[in-house]
């Protein structure tokens, strides 16, 4: 088992990016590529599904501050869906929903880019 | 040179170190060794008395610890070594971090994900996220050329089944 | 005395040792430390390159050591110690557990569960089970006092994606 | 989440005894009990299921290993089902498979003592 998988779904014009399993120190490059890549090719309407995410350390979260403000300033936004457990926790914790839109499902979070 | 507290405007007291012997962890200081440290703090912490909020909690305070040393004391270089140390008591829990790289000179005490985000930055949240899953988060120079993350969490029942931050 | 070793017919050579510093786990010689042992172990053997299956043999080898000095060495005494160092090698992965308690005079070679249960026999498994599971497994003294059970698994291939028996 | 638990289901004259989580040497005194007092009640005709463990140490199988023989000399028998992955893998390493009959449908293994 990986310690980190990402899918990448378009749903519309949204990019949903799916991490499976952990995003730490050590997994987060291939994070912030699957980021990155998505708003290098133009694709600045990213949502961030946590569903199958087991922990997220400061470093996944660095990922997101890193990026957001840019992705803003190209007319997009990262939003967060699915978040639960210790991922939700260490989210609040840190003061994330300042900084971020939240929602509880997937198709709630891709539905708040239509008309945007 | 004393010791870098990340002092909360009232810092609780330390707990007592206890008597008996810690369980010790000696591993190479490298992200690849990450998982293992959450896992093993997340079961001593469980071992320990803590709930399974809490234990994830102090699983995640230990690997920002050892995020800590891997990038900022040993700045990602390969070859070096961290110490881990778990002291149950029946207060609560204590980890010890030991390196023999840089230590900081001051600690930042809160991190405001939106001015950080807002200065592009990707870091800076890691030692106040120890700090917000901590009771008491303190940097020490134990002995000249070592530097230890010193990391407790409190039971909040004297008698310890579950942890609470104060 | 030498090494209690349980001689197969055809031995298979030690591992040699690595240079690299192991990773080290201190802990309990309690019944207690048993899942942290085994999911350290499956976490050090899964980074050491061996496969699930592989992985997972490994963890139970090592928890039927650490079990044997629980309840052997220590004769489930309370306040004793096991030092468990992990030593993965381009050639496979050694573990080394040492105590400071009674070490055997004589290592089970086979136990056939059949016979044993014809004697009501509740015991007699555990360094059957190790042997089956490793490459090579013996008793040391590596210096007075000291019984170390080492456990050798080799990669079956020597750039070592996976782990075989022999 | 505790280490082990047993749940113990009774189909017709057969107690099914489902440990969850893992038999080790921590636990194993629970999973000796709970098939103890099995045949101490007279319910001699037990199927182990394996669903739901983990992993089983070798003093998990020395538990069944030290009181299978009483069982049968009482009438009875311990079958075992649903083994797999690493359980299963073990208990053939362990020559399990000689001592003790195994199926690997739950139901097949209740069955299997109808008529004896
Ligand atoms: N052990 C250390 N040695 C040197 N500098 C450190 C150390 N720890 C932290 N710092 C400094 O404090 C800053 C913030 O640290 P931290 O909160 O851990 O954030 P980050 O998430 O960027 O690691 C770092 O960018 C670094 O400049
Ligand atoms: N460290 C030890 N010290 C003393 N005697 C031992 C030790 N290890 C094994 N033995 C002896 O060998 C027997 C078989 O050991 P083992 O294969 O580990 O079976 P068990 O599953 O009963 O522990 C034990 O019952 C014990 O008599």
């Amino acid at each position: 088992m990986p310690e980190l998988e990402i899918t990448i779904r378009s749903v519309g014009s949204v990019a949903v990016v799916e991490p499976r399993g952990f995003v730490n120190a050590h997994t987060v490059s291939g994070f912030e590529r699957a980021l990155s890549e998505r708003v290098d090719a133009g694709n600045v309407r990213i949502v961030i599904s946590g569903a199958h995410l087991s922990y997220v350390a400061s470093a996944g979260f660095g990922a997101i501050m890193g990026l957001i403000e840019d992705v803003r300033g190209r007319g997009g936004d990262i939003r967060i869906c699915a978040l639960s457990g210790p991922v939700a926790h260490i989210f609040r914790v840190l003061g994330f929903d300042r900084l971020c839109r939240t929602f509880e499902r997937e198709e709630d979070a891709v539905e708040s880019f239509r008309g945007s | 040179m004393g010791p870098v507290e990340s002092a909360a405007p009232r810092t609780p007291d330390p707990l007592p170190t206890p008597a008996a012997p810690p369980i010790v962890l000696i591993l190479p200081a490298a992200c690849e060794a990450l998982t293992l440290v959450h896992e093993a703090a997340r079961r001593i912490a469980a071992g320990a008395g803590f709930d399974e909020l809490a234990a994830d909690e102090i699983a995640v305070a230990v690997n920002e610890a050892m995020t800590n040393i891997v990038e900022h004391a040993y700045r990602g270089e390969p070859g070096h070594e961290v110490t881990i140390r778990f002291h149950p008591s029946p207060g609560g829990l204590r980890v010890e971090l030991d390196h023999r790289g840089e230590s900081p000179t001051r600690l930042p005490l809160e991190a405001d994900p939106v001015r950080l985000a807002a200065e592009r930055r990707r870091g800076g949240l890691g030692v106040a996220l120890m700090r917000k899953l901590m009771t008491r988060v303190e940097h020490l120079e134990p002995s000249p050329g070592v530097g230890r993350w010193s990391l407790d969490r409190r039971h909040r029942h004297p008698d310890g089944r579950s942890g609470d931050l104060r």
